[in-house]
């Protein structure tokens, strides 16, 4: 069986022909089994989060090739970027990036408002999650208004709610306390025990050295290698 | 379809959560529609009420042309022009226009001389020599009532005094409202007018489509006359009236323009906030033409609002408040007609025509700018 | 004694008037047996048969009512003519229904009513010689004469 | 000049979709000279991004299109009493030359605009969007025609004379005179009527055939029998529909149907016949488009909701034309 995610000689230009070119990923070939743990580590600015955008279908690389599962997304128009990024991916941002005066409930149900579901399909899955993340008595609050914490698993669950396969993490303990980092490490282990395939970009320690990783590649100017 | 009504309530609830800017985008389109709608509805109501005193006009107005101008008309016309076949009545009318240089006004003076009470006139009509009936209009700016006395100057310059017997009601003032009426032989000495002659004729026509073959008879028969039928009277006004209205518009069309540059403007200037929103929006998998539609049903909500809101307060000013505002700007109309109180009068093809006028250039403004936020790149928002 | 004379005269007229059928006007809901169309928004042109039972039927113009007329009897009506009391037509100059006899018929003018080319019934033969004149009409002609040739076929 | 309000917002609005579409056209233009699918270039993920705007801009103005058809027809009726001897918007088409044309060209842009924002629609939901080119292609070729209808409008309502006597519905559709107006109205009813339901039948007919077996020859029929079956009906309007809807047997106006003394009747009636014909259209031109399985994807999906469409719209059409002729008491054919 194939991989869940091939990268063949991925490269990303941005500002091509310029005079501010910047080049992101070069040749970055590497793949990723279903079900699988991944750390991207590396200092900031070594493209690892280029990476995750283009493995998240968020852009398209500038030249190699790129397969989600069955499909080859690396010259697909953006329209089916997004569509393959909201069926197939759950992304968790260095910032959360919650809409923070709407209320829990509907900053989780925001990725399925362009997909269609019937409501009552939509709530039953918006109840799933919040149950699973401990959530379901604040879901009428206001994200503004709640912890740390509980901010992080509103992430978390919105990340959730498309029932993806692929889990998308960039820098996610970068602003949390260690006791928070560690309850977001046991959510993902209990993600990963459901067979979700995790991609983490990290240079938090703590994260890499986890044991729910299987692999770890590290990154340096664009290129990625194997890390020890 | 539940997609985009989920859009459409994601777009309501974000527009809810930013009042402040949407409260000037609102206000200011608001009074741009209230403008233009004033100006709609005045017209219409103006020419609605022409066309209601004209209802009760006579069919046929005969007049007399000398050297191109209106002449007295010899009353023997009115026995020629009886004899057609589907004329009616015919009535010499005499009537003429009084200025008063002290008070600065001008009335028109209409002779009498048949008993029939007209509606909404308290008190009666003059009977005999010294007496008059008032319109409201100079009862007010003499400050007189029934029983007391008008003073009026006439063509050999002395003063009469008029016993007031009757006063027309407010319901008929634009008819009625600069009208003063006397006996008609009273009016003939007041004007010193021959007895054989008469101001005009109204010719009473019973068929409606046979009043343009009559104005042709009469004009073949007496050559020197000048037939006015009533429909071309209607046709003037409605003539008139269109033109004003566009001239107006055309001139406010400059408020809409500056209505356009801050719609502009404001689509334009999107906050950081918005900014990042749509990227988190597009990041967990919105398409470009969902946020589209967003942007679309937000624009939706702000012009339907506006417009609604604009529609009533034009239609309260215009109807409740007497057009207060506009006042100036209708001088021109208040020549023609007296003050007086506006019939609510509107139709579907003005709404229509309005909606044409403050929905479109807003929609043709927003468009540039919503599409820019649309095509913002999702992972904008993780390389922030 | 003249006096006298006029106001015999005046009683009798009033009188006939009072006793003879006098033709209902339509209602709003009221159509044209031949046609179908609604009788009240062209009343300018209307013309009505009264029968001899009190019932009357309304149609929109000289032309419809002299169809009806001359199929009579037809098997959608058990009436015959012999039931009809009066026919009543529009004048043209006075907007009036006055009984047929007293009305003189001008054909081919160019004043059409609601159901195009008609017949337009004037009274008094002076009258109807100006509307000929005034109105291109080619021929004058009188209830007695009329047959259903001469009535217009469209 | 007549400055109407409706006239006024006519005018701006259809400035401003000519200001539209002459930008998307140009966006078109630049879009096409360096369109390649083939390529992941920054460059071409803006082109891609372009696309929207040029389908919103075109959307935008299309949809203003069809609704100013509706406004034109709205503010003749509204200023017909201007004119002496129009009774309803013949008159004020009369009333100068040009008002016909327009009037033609709001039609052809009706059919054209639907027909290019329903492809452009297609197109967009394939990933390859093969149509690009003749999109775009077909949006130069339908700027023009923006411009000329405003061209023309402008002139038709600049050349207005309030003075202008002019012939109304009355002696246009009636019988005898020699134009081409005239010669419908004089159309015998039953032949007329005939025509008009075989027309309809064989429509619908092919629409079930079509819907029930994906043969191209059908699709190619109906595209034959929309474009027969909308003539016919209009010929049929003047001819007998109108009669039965005023009730009156001389009354041949096809417009006063829209006025509010017939209950906006003409507008279902004229909103069935055009649209049902639009989707009657579609399916036969979907199969000129180029063969790309992608494409071919698309078109099956949405086909279906095409063909109901113009099913319904047409019988709802043929209900309101039948309605008065078997429920009223008119009665055109006796006596």
């Amino acid at each position: 069986m194939a991989a869940l995610i091939q990268a063949h000689t991925l490269s990303k230009i941005y500002n091509r022909h310029q005079a501010d070119e910047v080049r992101a990923l070069s040749e970055v070939t590497f793949s990723v089994e279903a079900g699988e743990a991944v750390v991207l580590q590396g200092p900031s600015g070594s493209g690892k989060t280029s990476l995750l955008s283009l493995i998240g279908c968020m852009t398209r690389p500038t030249s190699g090739q790129l397969r989600i599962g069955e499909k080859e997304v690396s010259r697909l128009p953006e329209p089916f970027l997004a569509r393959v990024r909201r069926e197939t991916f759950g992304f968790i941002f260095q910032q959360l990036n919650l809409l923070r005066d709407l209320s829990v409930l509907d900053n989780i149900l925001l990725p399925l408002y362009p997909a269609d579901l019937k409501t009552a399909e939509m709530h039953s899955r918006a109840e799933r999650v919040l149950e699973q993340l401990n959530l379901l008595e604040k879901q009428r609050m206001k994200v503004a208004q709640l912890s740390g914490g509980e901010q992080q698993r509103v992430a978390i669950a919105r990340a959730l709610i498309n029932q993806p396969e692929i889990i998308i993490a960039d820098e996610p303990t970068a602003h949390l306390d260690s006791t928070l980092s560690k309850e977001l490490l046991v959510i993902l282990e209990h993600l990963k025990k459901d067979g979700k395939t995790i991609v983490f970009a990290t240079h938090d320690p703590y994260v890499y050295q986890h044991r729910l990783v299987d692999r770890r590649f590290s990154m340096h100017d664009g290129v990625l290698r194997k890390a020890e | 379809m539940s997609a985009r009504l989920k859009i459409l309530e994601h777009a309501l609830a974000s527009m809810a959560r930013r009042k402040q800017k949407n409260f000037a985008i609102i206000a200011v389109y608001t009074l741009t529609v209230a403008t233009l709608a004033s100006i709609l509805f005045l017209t219409q109501a103006l020419r609605n009420e022409a066309a209601n005193v004209l209802l009760g006009a006579p069919d046929l107005v005969v007049q007399r042309l000398l050297a191109g101008h209106h002449d007295l008309i010899p009353k023997q016309y009115a026995e020629q022009i009886a004899k057609l076949p589907g004329v009616g009545k015919v009535t010499p009318r005499v009537w003429g226009y009084y200025y008063d240089s002290l008070k600065k006004v001008n009335f028109t003076l209409l002779g009498v001389n048949d008993a029939s009470e007209p509606p909404l006139l308290a008190g009666h009509l003059p009977t005999s020599g010294r007496q008059c009936a008032l319109g409201r209009g100079i009862a007010d700016t003499y400050g007189v009532e029934i029983g007391d006395s008008l003073v009026l100057v006439d063509s050999k310059n002395r003063t009469l005094l008029y016993e007031i017997t009757g006063l027309f009601s407010h319901q008929s003032s634009l008819l009625t409202n600069d009208l003063i009426l006397l006996p008609e032989a009273e009016l003939r000495r007041f004007f010193a007018l021959p007895d054989s002659q008469a101001s005009d004729l109204a010719v009473q026509v019973y068929n409606e489509q046979e009043v343009s073959t009559l104005a042709k008879k009469i004009k073949h028969q007496l050559p020197d006359t000048r037939p006015i039928g009533k429909m071309e009277i209607l046709h003037t006004y409605d003539t008139v009236f269109n033109w004003r209205s566009g001239i107006m518009l055309t001139i406010f069309s400059s408020a809409l323009i500056a209505f356009c540059i801050l719609a502009w403007d404001k689509a334009t200037g999107i906050s950081a906030e918005e900014k990042r929103e749509i990227g988190i929006l597009k990041a967990i998998g919105w398409e470009t033409s969902d946020v589209l539609l967003l942007k679309f049903w937000e624009g939706l909500a702000v012009s339907l609002s506006s417009f609604l809101l604009g529609t009533i307060i034009a239609y309260l000013h215009i109807f409740f408040f007497g057009a207060g505002v506009l006042g100036p700007v209708i001088q021109g109309w208040s020549v023609l007609f007296p003050k007086f109180d506006l019939t609510p009068a509107i139709d579907l093809y003005q709404i229509f025509a309005l909606a044409g006028l403050t929905i479109i250039p807003y929609i043709a403004c927003t468009v540039i700018p919503s599409w820019k936020n649309a095509v913002t790149d999702p992972d904008s928002v993780m390389r922030s | 004694m003249r006096i006298l004379i006029y106001l015999l005269l005046c009683l009798l007229l009033f009188s006939s008037s009072c006793f003879a059928k006098q033709p209902q006007q339509p209602d709003k809901k009221e159509r044209c047996p031949v046609c179908g169309m609604f009788i009240s928004p062209y009343r300018d042109w209307m013309g009505t048969i009264l029968f001899k039972d009190d019932s009357q039927l309304f149609f929109d113009g000289a032309k419809d009512l002299f169809r009806y007329y001359f199929s009579l009897p037809n098997k959608n009506d058990s009436r015959t003519r012999d039931d009809i009391a009066e026919i009543y037509l529009t004048d043209y100059y006075s907007v009036r229904l006055l009984p047929v006899n007293q009305l003189f018929l001008v054909l081919g003018s160019d004043v059409s009513g609601p159901m195009g080319h008609e017949m337009i019934p004037v009274t008094g033969e002076e009258a109807a010689k100006t509307f000929a004149k005034d109105h291109n009409g080619q021929k004058i002609i009188s209830f007695e004469q009329l047959t259903p040739q001469l009535i217009p076929k469209d | 000049m007549l400055l109407n309000p409706g006239i006024l917002a006519l005018l701006l609005g259809c400035s401003l979709a000519f200001a539209m579409l002459l930008y998307a056209a140009w966006l078109g233009l630049r879009i096409l000279s360096r369109w390649d699918p083939q390529s992941s270039s920054e460059a071409q993920l803006q082109l891609e991004r372009r696309t929207y705007l040029v389908s919103t801009l075109t959307n935008y103005a299309f949809s203003f299109e069809i609704l100013s058809g509706l406004l034109f027809i709205f503010t003749l009726e509204d200023i017909h009493s201007l004119f002496i001897g129009a009774m309803c918007a013949t008159g004020t088409l009369n009333a100068n030359q040009i008002g016909w044309l327009v009037l033609l060209i709001k039609i052809v842009l009706f059919f054209t605009a639907a027909i290019w924002v329903h492809f452009n629609r297609l197109d967009q939901r394939t990933e390859d969007t093969p149509l690009v080119r003749p999109k775009y292609l077909g949006l130069l070729l339908l700027t023009p025609l923006v411009g000329l209808d405003l061209l023309l409008q402008y002139s038709y309502f600049t050349g207005l004379q309030p003075e202008i006597i002019t012939s109304c519905c009355g002696s246009l559709f009636t019988l005898g005179s020699d134009s081409v107006a005239s010669e419908l109205a004089g159309l015998p009813v039953e032949p007329t009527m005939l025509t008009f339901f075989l027309a309809a039948g064989i429509f619908l007919i092919l629409l079930v055939l079509c819907l029930s077996s994906k043969l191209a020859l059908f699709r190619y029929l109906l595209f034959v029998a929309s474009l027969g079956l909308f003539f016919v009906s209009l010929a049929a309007i003047v001819s007998f529909i109108s009669l039965y809807i005023y009730q009156m047997p001389t009354h041949h106006c096809p417009f006063d149907m829209l006025q509010a003394n017939y209950g906006f009747i003409g507008y279902p009636l004229y909103g069935g016949l055009f649209i049902g014909c639009l989707y009657g259209l579609l399916p036969g031109l979907a199969q000129l488009l180029p063969k790309t399985l992608s494409l071919h994807i698309e078109i099956e999906k949405t086909e279906r909701r095409w063909l109901l469409r113009a099913f319904f719209a047409i019988v709802i059409f043929l209900l309101i034309v039948a309605g008065p002729i078997l429920l009223g008491p008119f009665i055109l054919l006796s006596y």
